[in-house]
């Protein structure tokens, strides 16, 4: 287990530890604080020294991360942030590498590196902050804005149909998939907290709010008072249960998952569907993720941790079956390797 | 191949297996066998045709009264009229001024190998060892090193390989027993350094001179990289070495290449990225972060025919101003160019030294032609290499700091993740010097900009003179770089014997460019710099060294230059007033 | 309608008027021969005039197609045949815009833009040739070859996952998927013919046969003796029927699709799913694309054709409807707008 | 603004809506009223200063003397400290050469605001108007042109409109009713040539003159672009203009958007993808795709301080020689520098002009500088500007061959997809003269590099010749390029005014330059380079026209020249021996 190699800190740690001396330059109110806050918390509970964290970023307000988080940290440039995180995974399995970036970052530019990376089951941590929109730049629509949305460069409305975070990682041959929000940090501690254990590529989308550039997006789903109906929270193992009243949950049926009312129509918590994060099979994980308001609830929590060998570890136990077998040990056993003379 | 020094190079069209027959489908190679080889020859002494295509591709590069082997099994009308003769070159006449030999290479080969009790599938393949063979005797090589060659190739076969040989010996025997042959070559046995020797082509040697470099410095080799001919050979070389602990990655395009590269420098391996010119294009964005972070990043250019897609099977020098200026900003890498097949491997080995040592992105470029080209190649042992002792900063240093600098080198510390107490961020914004926070102070930007431009020139301190083939000063000096070298080399040599005052400077260190490089150019009456571009090695000398006239010769035809061009050019410049 | 605005040729075109001058280059036995042969005999059949084909490619085997067509054609660089193709289809909705590229090519370093351009929904139509290698630079894996294959740049057999074409189709929001196969000109002419009707991005998988550095990777399916029992094609409106007997079918159950066989457990034709192509939510048809041997019979033929505004037809109605109300009618409009003043 | 010769320039640090009252969070604004106007000042004589952080960081920039006014209310104690002030700098006497007018400028403006009836966070923000009263007071600006424009802006918020006003006038009250102010500055109504003006900041200015160039050369303009710093405003400017028939795609990386943009260009646009220096290293590889295919296009490099992210707010001119040769194989685009923001129409509209009548990629710069920053505008009439006769093939020229070539313009015809007896192919493989069939011949590859190359050369037919600002000959030629010119043209005319025989030459078009650059430079005993690079612009004259010697002055700090700046290095090298 890749969570079990990385070296443990002999004395526990706090958020202290990892808050760093940089000023946050985030705006007042901008749903990336929490984020921040929530890693803060993870990072102690993990239990690895501080200097085995490496936090990697693009371009953008979310990539700003790394410079507010006391570890190693790298700054990329725009939508590179992947594959400077599996560099740096590929080279050392003893570190535990987090990735932060914005929807435009992860899923325009950064486009086929993210499912490139996700395919490969990289051993990385993704945070998505997804504000549907490009916050750096100042208001253009990313490739998660609502089809129609009046933004800077679409002042007519957008005509493109946006990604749905969750449906191209399970694609792309995702093996971990959570969604979260910035305004409930329990939930994104627990969340970031399976994304460290799990072996592969885990993607967090965190539906994040830009103050700024695009309020309110989420709020329909945020909305605290109206949450408990409009979020369906998923642990693994447990009922599809949810509501203000626990009494509505998700039922497979013929035509795919449907919300019912328990006590309502004979139907009891029997009927309703224990969520397995492990099924290797995504056609439900890939209802879940696809689950939308009005209709139903949206999906949180960790939707799906399925175990897979992950590449680093495969490429690891090709060396060493390598070095165990071949014969050639250093570079001067190759270099007089097959056909050579004396003059 | 077999005791001999030689250099080889494969010039075959874009095409893959095109059918055959056509003058687009042929692969040709050339041999040049003899004791002081610096290229492929220009116009060869024999030529194999293994079919009429092959025949009026290839004409134009063998001597008048030379050798030209034809398979006469393959001139059939159809195979004729398909190449574009109008009537049988065999029959007409119009090869008389040739030593043609009409050998019925496919049906002879054929018939052993189905004696030896191959399936006709595999019985057709193996006529290039009977065109071999016949060579073999024509050149007075030894046929049981080609044997063995055969028998190690083909260890895990032994029918194939048995049979080979057979074909071989046939082929040989056959060329002994014709009278055709008018002419026999005789060439004495190389004078070399004595050694142990192998052959190696540029590519390979790019590879393992990396290897090498990541042994010696003891960080292990990290690649990232995409396909693309001419450069793809690195790739799969590498991909090779896992006992070796080298991670190659073959990542979703060049970018994907690059930046995992630079997440494994920053996480502390010797990283490499290899690719072509339009590859090259794709990295630029990237390179400039591997700049900004100052991290060590080897980036191999094996330059092909451009622009865009080009000539992605022929070799040219064009890529150089894109190699030192293509990136946004004042953005600058050590540049150097390997000079031949063999030369590959210490180029590579000195561009990750650099790398690493002086904490910046190295730009390693070869092309084409050296890179596919092969070469004698003595091999050296590790241990005698320069060692590299890559800056790195110890665990809990109270003094760390990110943009802290050496004195001599301005390199600052590596500090891998993972160590205690170096905990930092680096990135691709302006950083504030020393401390390494972002920092759009305008004062600062300039210091920064200064160092980054600084640093690499300090290179120069530590890597060797620019030496002068020939003597130190006369009328003309030939100014060339990279993988030309055999070429100039021979072509000076000649004009030499002339006895004109005539010596050539060859550049493999190209940014920084030698300290002693004005002082060679003041001694010379005029500089006529070489090169397979439109000038672009000219035109950066006119930059750094604008004090000196520059006289352009170029060839941008996808071909190597030739003994003649060369001489001619240079006798032409000699006379002008 | 899209397929009604392209002019039509008066006279009936036929296959020779599609044919170039060019010597085709592939390899003898290659499958894209018989791919060309199909195109050239529906570009006749769908009757648009010659000159308003045309046909973008990238760079590989696949992608020479473009010489080997008498239209218009646009030999790209590798991976950019959709952005080049989208910027034809949306300057010029006259031009019916075919792009031919291989799976590296259209997945690997063009992963991120094929995706972009389905989610667009930009009226095109891409033919993918599958040979699940790198052909042109002679043979390294490519991101549709099989976990674990040897190739010249895997000679310990692959670590990484494969993408399923048709996955990251639907994914992206694709609203055309159809799969065909190298040695059924039938088939392929069928589905290009659909694929040229339908509205949107047209996404055809070709399995094909690279004889030189991928031999008979599709042969366990391609194999004409077995193909009946191995091959489910699909027709809209038909039960999804197979097998030499043409007795088995596919039937929707608890856990997904199953195999039964008519005849056998009191299972009629009536049990038989029908084919569906324009079924929005993509259930079903995920579950289509995912069917593999040796349990399932691979899917052939269209299986998703979705009517879907596409992005040029939505952007010229945005630009018909700002050209009524806009009082800027011209670029004097333009400079005089505003705050002005003379001096 | 109102009815003077403005320039003006937003120099804001890359944080957006950074926290308040600290030195990185100021967004600064210079305004430089007079009738001759080539640059924003280099030092102000008004400064206004938000809060402490913004006096902090911008009290450099106000010349000895000069006013400075601040908003007394936000100088409380937190904010004073935070913005690193030991001490109140408004009671510490720190200010006592300047004329420091403390004005309650929050409060007041808030109270009007409030009086008529806005919610206190919309009150909070008008207090920019009432400084802005203040600064119309003190520069004898018009209060009603400027309501007149308050009140376009908010057309449809007249509460918000009627109370910015009242709030304007406010501030111009009090200023006018406070004793401090000791200096009013009158400002001669400008001297402008007579017409119809409007302000413009370059960006916009830019696309203007795409969209002029569309209109005139009647090809529909498609613009394929990715957000970036700071070109985003020519994205967001086009995206307006659909009744235009404007198409505007935001694609998903630079890439596509440059691709795209080839495609729309093959089919008949007049093609166009914007950017910054590291969008532009990602297009590099497909603008090779443009120059091999003879298409024309638009690239707009809007520069920006590198290498890679950099400062990505502030302005330098280090990407030319990535525009001109950021590029595998040789591979020539046509390059035009716009030299203010108002001349980004013009230069826009040429760029558009040549590139579409000569088949050539031409790459358009200009700066975060003169993007960003605005001027006064002439408006021109559409009719008025010169014809654009693109080379379009007719329908079944039976002549019609891809790569046949006018023989002046050596420009290959534009044979748009859809049109009969047209169909062709064109890729990035290099193709056969005339014919336009894949080609590996070298002497046809010789050919076609020449004849790319060439067709760049003779735009210099096209183009007018360079202008000297001064005398034709004398001791010392200034040479700048680019967004530059306002800042050398002061300095220049400063310098002639002390009688000293210097010129100026600055280059709006760089690639070819202008027939006469050679001619102009040999009239001056020296040649002084000011850019604001490490010496591109130097380094490029330097291959070009490697006679003359260039004398860099370079200056690389994300801000512009000053004119002491300039004066000094003038002053110094003409004193050189
Ligand atoms: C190569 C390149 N292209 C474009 C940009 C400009 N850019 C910076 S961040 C960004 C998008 C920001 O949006 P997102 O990734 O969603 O992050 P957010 O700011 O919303 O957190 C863009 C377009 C850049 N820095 N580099
Ligand atoms: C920028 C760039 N990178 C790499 C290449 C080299 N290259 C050409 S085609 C190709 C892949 C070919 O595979 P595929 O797309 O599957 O097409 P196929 O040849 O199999 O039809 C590669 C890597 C290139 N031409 N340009
Ligand atoms: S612009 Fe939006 S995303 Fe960026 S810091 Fe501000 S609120 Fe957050
Ligand atoms: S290499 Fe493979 S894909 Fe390419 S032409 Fe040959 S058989 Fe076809
Ligand atoms: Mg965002
Ligand atoms: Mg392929």
């Amino acid at each position: 287990m890749s969570y079990d190699i990385i070296e443990r800190s002999e004395v526990p740690l706090t958020k202290e530890d990892f808050a760093s001396d940089q000023m946050v330059k985030w705006c007042p109110g901008c749903g990336s604080h929490a984020i921040l806050a929530s890693l803060e918390n993870v990072f102690p509970k993990i239990g690895y020294k501080r200097e085995n964290f490496c936090v990697v970023s693009g371009i953008g307000c979310a990539s700003r991360f790394p410079y507010y988080v006391n570890t190693f940290g790298f700054h990329g440039i725009h939508g590179r942030a992947t594959p400077i995180a599996t560099g740096v995974r590929v080279s050392n399995r003893h570190l535990s590498v987090w990735i932060t970036a914005g929807d435009g970052d992860l899923m325009a530019i950064g486009g086929n590196h993210f499912i490139h990376t996700i395919r490969r089951n990289v051993d990385l941590n993704i945070m998505l902050f997804n504000n549907q929109i490009y916050g750096l730049t100042k208001g253009q629509y990313s490739p998660t804005t609502p089809f129609g949305q009046i933004t800077k460069t679409s002042p007519y409305g957008t005509i493109e149909k946006p990604f749905a975070v969750g449906k191209l990682v399970l694609a792309a041959q995702g093996s971990f998939f959570a969604r979260a929000l910035d305004n409930n940090p329990k939930l994104m501690v627990d969340v970031m907290f399976e994304a460290a254990k799990h072996d592969g590529t885990s993607v967090i989308e965190i539906l994040q709010n830009c103050v700024i550039f695009n309020d309110g997006a989420h709020k329909e789903i945020a909305d605290r008072t109206t949450a408990a109906d409009k979020q369906l929270i998923l642990k693994h193992g447990e009922p599809m249960i949810f509501g203000k009243d626990r009494n509505k949950g998700i039922r497979l049926g013929a035509k795919g998952l449907e919300v019912v009312t328990i006590g309502e129509n004979n139907i009891t918590e029997k009927d309703i569907l224990i969520h397995d994060v492990t099924q290797e099979d995504s056609g439900i994980h890939n209802m879940l993720v696809d689950m939308k308001l009005p209709h139903y609830p949206m999906a949180f929590g960790v939707i799906r941790a399925v175990p897979t060998p992950t590449y680093d570890e495969l490429l690891e136990e090709q060396i060493k079956a390598a070095q165990k077998s071949s014969p050639i040990k250093c570079v001067d056993d190759l270099l007089n390797s097959g056909d050579t003379w004396e003059i | 191949m077999s005791g001999n020094d030689l250099s080889t190079f494969p010039d075959y069209p874009a095409e893959i297996r095109a059918p055959h027959n056509t003058v687009a489908g042929v692969s040709g190679y050339q041999v040049h066998i003899g004791s002081e080889i610096h290229t492929i020859g220009d116009k060869c002494d024999v030529l194999v045709a293994m079919n009429p295509a092959s025949l009026r591709a290839n004409l134009q590069w063998v001597n008048m009264g030379g050798t030209i082997i034809v398979d006469a099994d393959t001139f059939v009308e159809r195979a004729i009229t398909k190449a574009g003769y109008e009537s049988n070159p065999l029959e007409d006449g119009s090869l008389s001024s040739y030593n043609l030999i009409k050998a019925p290479i496919s049906s002879a080969a054929k018939q052993v190998a189905l004696e030896q009790g191959l399936e006709l599938k595999e019985a057709d393949r193996t006529k290039n060892m009977y065109a071999l063979g016949m060579v073999a005797f024509m050149f007075d090589r030894d046929l049981q090193i080609l044997s063995n060659q055969i028998a190690a190739k083909f260890k895990k076969k032994p029918k194939i390989s048995e049979t080979n040989i057979a074909v071989l010996k046939a082929g040989y025997i056959y060329a002994e027993s014709i009278e055709a042959i008018e002419s026999r070559y005789h060439i004495p046995t190389a004078t070399l350094e004595k050694g142990k020797y192998r052959n190696i082509s540029g590519n390979i040697a790019t590879a393992w001179g990396l290897l090498a470099a990541a042994e010696r410095s003891g960080r292990p080799l990290f690649l990232g990289s995409y396909p693309i001919t001419p450069a793809t050979d690195i790739l799969i070389e590498l991909a090779k070495h896992k006992s070796l602990n080298a991670r190659v990655m073959q990542c979703e395009d060049e970018i994907a290449g690059i930046c995992s590269s630079i997440g494994a420098s920053y996480a502390g391996s010797l990283a490499v990225t290899s690719t072509s010119g339009p590859g090259l294009s794709l990295k630029s964005e990237a390179i400039g972060l591997a700049v900004m972070t100052e991290l060590p990043l080897v980036i191999v250019d094996v330059q092909r025919g451009g622009p865009s897609t080009g000539l992605p099977t022929k070799s040219e020098q064009a890529d150089l101003l894109q190699v030192l200026y293509g990136r946004n900003g004042s953005c600058p890498c050590i540049v150097l160019a390997a000079t031949s097949p063999n030369d590959c491997f210490e180029t590579a080995y000195m561009a990750a030294k650099l790398s690493m040592e002086h904490m910046t992105p190295t730009i390693l470029m070869t092309d084409g032609y050296i890179g596919q080209g092969s070469e004698l190649f003595r091999i050296p042992k590790v241990a005698d290499m320069p060692s590299i002792t890559p800056p790195i900063a110890e665990k809990n240093d109270p003094n760390y700091k990110p943009y802290r600098r050496d004195d001599k080198t301005l390199a600052r510390k590596w500090a891998l993740p993972g160590t205690q107490g170096l905990e930092h961020r680096v990135g691709g914004l302006e950083k504030s010097d020393i401390l390494g926070a972002v920092s759009t102070d305008p004062n600062n930007h300039e210091k920064m900009v200064y160092y980054r431009n600084e640093k690499v020139q300090r290179v120069a301190d530590y890597i060797p003179e620019q030496n002068v083939i020939g003597e130190e000063s006369g009328d003309l000096l030939v100014v060339s770089w990279g993988g030309t070298k055999g070429q100039t080399y021979i072509a000076v040599k000649e004009i030499q014997k002339q006895g004109k005052k005539v010596s050539l400077a060859h550049f493999k260190y190209i940014m920084p460019l030698p300290k002693n490089t004005a002082e060679i150019f003041a001694k010379f009456k005029k500089i006529l710099v070489c090169e397979l571009s439109d000038g672009q090695f000219a035109n950066y000398l006119r930059m750094v060294h604008p004090q000196f006239t520059y006289r352009k010769y170029n060839k941008i035809k996808g071909t190597p230059f030739t003994t003649i061009e060369l001489t001619n050019a240079i006798n032409q410049y000699l006379k002008e007033e």
